[in-house]
């Protein structure tokens, strides 16, 4: 049963820079940053370490920081340039009983992050359906496709704070 | 030279009697066997995620209730903890009670759903009419209270909509006597019936570490032998004042983990449910229900994941608050959505008519995982 | 009764069309009531009440559904093989419609008392598997496709444990045709085959337990020849939708209804006439009593019709409590268990004859 | 191997026959079931049904409509002119709105009862109707406003010109005031 200050020392010992902080005072639960690309070396760790033993990936949520300078561009509609997009995971142990909760940010214009599906298998519809809400790309997945949405939606990512609605969808109008 | 046989893909869904909502299963069969399944989901899509963007906290929970509709009580109680964890206030213990009591009313009332629906999909046809009418009992127990039969709205942020009525008590007493003889009366009909054994045992057996690896919970890894129930791992609410057993599949039929245990966990949970109901039935204490609601819901800036034990596994709510009035992000947890991804793992191997138990047995609702 | 008819009328067509009408009418008659009673006793089963609206407790439901059906535009699917899409409904309901005619309703009023009526009924009845197969094939559907294949390999299968008890029963009676079978189990319900035939003696009870057990297998495998629960594997609602009439609408669809349910009373049928002792009623005859005899045909008719739909209560009781088997496990069913102690009683009934 | 056989067998004659008993009883057991149409069942008081706004009490105070997640609640008010008198509700609010525009969407409304907690009135309250299917979506949209059309308009005018009449007399004050320091100024 380890708290997450003493997980986050651990971590910081095995990787160094690639985990890149923790904030404590945000309330409720302290959340560790990492670096995208280390993200699937640090899953492999966590899982295999038997300390920590973080083996159920609750949850894989990708956020969209909206931390990006708005531009309002011809017909008044606002696009955020720059920003991150981010991916919180919340891991938990089994058997050990305790939580941790990662969380990695990747820049707006290329949101790209490695893949955790071959650590947790769970994380496979999640990365789906991060991908298919925010655009994550996440590097060697399985089958990165859209999950939740028609699969030929072209029209950009729905759950990013400067998604507009297309005016048809093959032929068929969108808002009713 | 031999036969050349290529596979043929069979869709079921997303209009079949028995995919529990809208879900295309594709089925690439060889012959009868199954060779691959690949789930195609999102047909139920209503963006639950982005109507939380716009909307006040307490506007949030009629929302929830439609995610996971046949237990909607329990989806408001989720969210309903999770903003009280981010807000930091306490609700008083006739509250909690009445939460407890309404969560595990609404526990039994979905395993009854799941259990007719697992046997009607194997064919028992009477069964599924004696569990809804058991279950009517349930619903106008709620409608009785709050005034709706399945969509409930009943848990708001600090407290309850309604208060219970006056014979609320004495009915779910009532209702606790009438239906434990009712669950003896479904083991006899279908869980021991010897042609229902046959098509449930050994059938989409789940080992425990693929369980935990691909974060399967509820009825479904309890099935598989682990004991982990999040009223006894990480107790919200007041569950820990109540004591009652976790069932877990031993294999008594067949090997640990197979379809069969999945059903009876379910069946031996109702009765724990109902151990708890009469636990906390009697200590009700006096006190007013909207004391702790507060007039305008303004949580401070921060995240939190809370998560609570739904009847079909363990349902989160990640909720990132950046002060004002409408929640900045709301992801769920569906346990049904996690639970689907099974279906790749469990049904290799098996007949067409095995791909119905399997699906049966783990219990989806398509508006939670569709969300 | 054709014989009598051909006396009157002196032309053999006529009386030949006569009496095949006379089954005719039973079935339909018997399919109207059947599908009402069906649907009253999963009701009631099921804590419901079933048909109330039309006609007192919904007597009239199955003349409103029979009209219903007759004014249903008949849609055949475009890809579908016409030919075979109309002619396999109607193969299907005269392989069912074929079996009555040896089937001995009571002493006067049976169709043609043919010697080897037994052997026909099981000939007759396999005929419905082409039916089947056809309807599976041309309704171009993956679905009806794996439901006609299957229901192929059931019916064919059960035919081998039915043949075996009915040859156990042939042996035990000596004769092959229905009608004398039901004259030797005549007088005392002790005298039916079930309880041992009736020549009275040591062997009578001997063969009980053996007669019971032949009894079991040949209803259970009867029960999957017809396609009821537990073996309706061929039309199950959960897994093919409805198994090879999936596309078929209105009077086509009725057509397989018809058959489905006249097969129901066709196999009760013999299962009565092998081993309940036909149209001999278990109490005497009030004809016998009352001194009038030609009543007595007809109290062997309703003794008959009684017996046959008490046999079609049952199967309607399991279809309403039974989940349903997985082909393979039909199959096992089949071949390891029921053809295994079908074996073993015809051997013994075999010895025991001979004492 | 053999005893497993028939052990099968037994269990499978066995376990049917059970479920068969089973199923016999309940031929005796009265049906739980209504025939709808004739037979209706008594429903609770506190059932969440068909919403119905009480007009005379309703102070026009968009409360309701605000707390709606699915917005199907449409007010338009008009401010009276001080002269005019609108009432009092049943609580003794003195109203001051003319509610000149009150439509429910009923089609939309996800019959939540978010909207009865606010209203100060208790004038916006869920009755037990629940057979209230149309055949067009229109008729689904209930118009409570008690004004007509005639009055809406009157209402409106008297409104802008009294309006009309404020902004003249403030802009007069405001001409008044500048004159006077420029007295003292010269």
């Amino acid at each position: 049963m380890k708290n997450p200050e003493e997980i986050f020392e651990i971590l910081k010992k095995e990787f160094g820079e690639s985990i890149l902080a923790i904030d404590k005072d945000v309330p409720t639960e302290p959340i560790i940053a990492v670096d995208p690309m280390y993200i699937n070396k640090v899953g492999q760790f966590l899982r295999e370490h038997e300390e920590l033993k973080f083996d159920s990936l609750m949850v894989l949520s990708g956020v969209d920081d909206a931390n990006g300078t708005k531009i309002k561009d011809e017909d008044e509609t606002e696009v955020i340039s720059g920003g991150t997009l981010s991916v919180y995971y919340h891991l938990h142990s089994v058997y050990l009983k305790h939580k941790i909760t990662l969380k990695v940010s990747t820049p707006r214009d290329n949101p790209k992050a490695e893949s955790v599906e071959s650590i947790w298998k769970t994380a496979d519809w999640h990365e789906r359906e991060a991908y298919d809400m925010f655009g994550i790309i996440f590097l060697n997945h399985p089958d990165l496709r859209r999950i939740l949405m028609p699969y030929d939606w072209e029209a950009g990512y729905p759950l990013r704070k400067d998604y507009k609605n297309p005016e048809f969808y093959q032929g068929m109008k969108v808002p009713y | 030279m031999a036969l050349k046989t290529e596979t043929m893909v069979l869709n079921m869904g997303p209009q079949h009697p028995s995919t529990h909502g809208v879900l295309r299963l594709e089925l690439e069969l060889e012959g009868e066997v199954i060779v691959n399944v690949k789930p195609h989901i999102g047909y139920l899509h209503r963006c639950f995620e982005k109507h939380a963007e716009v909307m006040t906290y307490p506007q949030v929970i009629p929302y929830t209730d439609r995610m996971d509709y046949l237990a909607s009580m329990s989806n408001n109680f989720g969210y309903v903890v999770a903003v009280e964890k981010l807000l930091g206030i306490q609700v008083p213990d006739r509250v909690q009670y009445i939460r407890v009591i309404m969560a595990e009313l609404q526990r039994i009332a979905s395993h009854l759903v799941a259990l007719g629906t697992n046997g009607l999909d194997i064919g028992a046809f009477t069964p599924f009419l004696y569990l809804f009418r058991d279950r009517e009992h349930i619903l106008s127990l709620f409608e009785m209270t709050c005034g709706a039969r399945l969509l409930y709205n009943y848990m708001w942020v600090g407290g309850l909509s309604h208060d219970i009525h006056p014979d609320f008590v004495r009915l779910t007493k009532e209702f606790v006597n009438y239906f434990r003889p009712t669950i003896t009366e479904l083991n006899n009909l279908l869980t021991f019936n010897k042609i229902f054994i046959e098509r449930t045992a050994n059938i989409g057996i789940l080992p425990l570490d693929t369980a935990i690896n691909f974060g399967a919970t509820g009825p479904v890894l309890r099935g598989s032998g682990l004991a982990f129930d999040l009223r006894r791992e990480d107790p919200y609410s007041i569950y820990d004042r109540f004591n009652f057993e976790i069932p877990t599949g031993k294999g008594l039929v067949g090997t640990i983990g197979d379809c069969w245990d999945r059903y009876y966990v379910r069946v031996l949970e109702m009765e724990q449910s109902l151990r708890i109901i009469e636990q906390a039935i009697d200590p009700i204490p006096e006190g007013d229900v909207q004391s702790a609601i507060p007039k305008r819901v303004k949580p401070p800036k921060g995240t939190v994941y809370s998560r609570t034990e739904n009847p079909r596994g363990e349902l989160g709510y990640f909720i990132i608050s950046d002060g004002n009035v409408n929640p900045f992000r709301i992801k769920v947890r569906g346990p049904s959505f996690v639970n689907l991804e099974l279906m790749g793992e469990l049904c290799k191997g098996h007949l067409v008519a095995d791909v119905i138990a399997i699906l049966g047995s783990i219990d989806i609702v398509l508006g939670e995982v569709d969300r | 009764m054709y014989q009598f008819l051909f006396n009157i009328t002196g032309n053999e067509i006529i009386a030949g069309l006569i009496t095949a009408c006379i089954p005719l009418v039973f079935i339909l008659i018997f399919v109207l009531f059947a599908v009402w009673f069906e649907r009253k006793v999963s009701a009631h089963m099921q804590d419901r009440l079933g048909p109330m609206r039309v006609g007192w407790h919904g007597v009239l439901q199955t003349v409103a559904d029979f009209v219903k059906m007759l004014q249903k535009e008949d849609i055949i699917a475009t890809e579908a093989d016409r030919k075979l899409f109309s002619i396999a409904p109607v193969l299907v309901f005269a392989g069912s419609f074929a079996a009555y005619a040896a089937i001995p309703f009571s002493s006067k009023l049976l169709g043609s008392e043919v010697e080897v009526g037994i052997f026909y009924v099981i000939a007759i009845s396999s005929l419905v598997v082409a039916g089947i197969l056809m309807a599976g094939w041309s309704s171009n559907n993956k679905y009806s496709l794996l439901g006609a294949m299957r229901s192929a390999a059931q019916i064919v299968s059960y035919e081998i444990p039915t043949a075996l008890v009915v040859l156990s029963m042939v042996m035990l009676t000596g004769t092959l045709s229905l009608d004398k079978m039901s004259q030797m189990q005549t007088a005392h319900f002790w005298d039916w085959n079930i309880f041992g035939g009736p020549t009275f003696g040591f062997a009578k009870f001997l063969l009980i337990p053996f007669m019971f057990v032949g009894f079991l297998i040949v209803y259970i495998s009867t029960l999957a020849e017809v396609n009821r629960t537990p073996f309706d594997i061929p039309e199950a609602e959960s897994e093919l939708v409805a198994g090879y009439f999936t596309e078929y609408v209105g009077m086509k669809w009725a057509m397989f209804m018809l058959s489905e349910y006249a097969n129901m009373f066709s196999v009760s049928a013999i299962i009565t006439i092998l081993f309940f002792g036909g149209y001999q009623s278990p109490v005497g005859y009030l004809g016998n009593t009352l001194g009038a005899p030609a009543l007595i045909p007809f109290e062997q008719g309703i003794w008959f019709i009684a017996k046959g739909i008490f046999f079609v209560f049952v199967q309607m009781w399991l279809r309403w409590t039974l989940p349903r088997l997985r082909v393979d496990q039909l199959m096992t069913v089949c071949w390891k268990y029921l053809i295994p102690y079908a074996f073993i009683n015809l051997i013994i009934i075999g010895i025991i004859t001979l004492l | 191997m053999l005893k497993e056989y028939f052990k099968n067998t037994w269990d499978g004659i066995w376990t049917v026959l059970i479920g068969m008993k089973v199923t016999f009883r309940h031929l005796f057991i009265p049906a739980v079931t209504i025939q709808y149409p004739d037979v209706k069942v008594p429903l609770p008081e506190r059932v969440r049904n068909r919403l119905y706004v009480n007009m005379d009490d309703c102070i026009g105070c968009d409360q309701c409509s605000r707390a709606c997640p699915v917005e199907c609640i449409e007010i338009e008010t008009v401010k009276s002119i001080p002269g005019e008198d609108l009432g009092i509700t049943s609580n003794g609010k003195k109203k001051a709105l003319w509610v000149t525009k009150f439509n429910i969407d009923i089609a939309k409304c996800c019959y939540c009862q978010l909207c009865v907690f606010p209203c100060p009135t208790e004038c916006i309250y869920m009755t037990d109707v629940y057979e209230f299917s149309e055949y067009e979506r229109e008729n689904l949209i209930y118009k409570f406003a008690t004004l007509t059309e005639a009055d809406v308009k009157e209402k409106k005018l008297n409104y802008e010109k009294f309006a009309a009449e404020k902004e003249a007399q403030k802009a007069a004050a405001a001409k008044a005031k500048p004159e006077t320091p420029v007295q003292t100024a010269t």
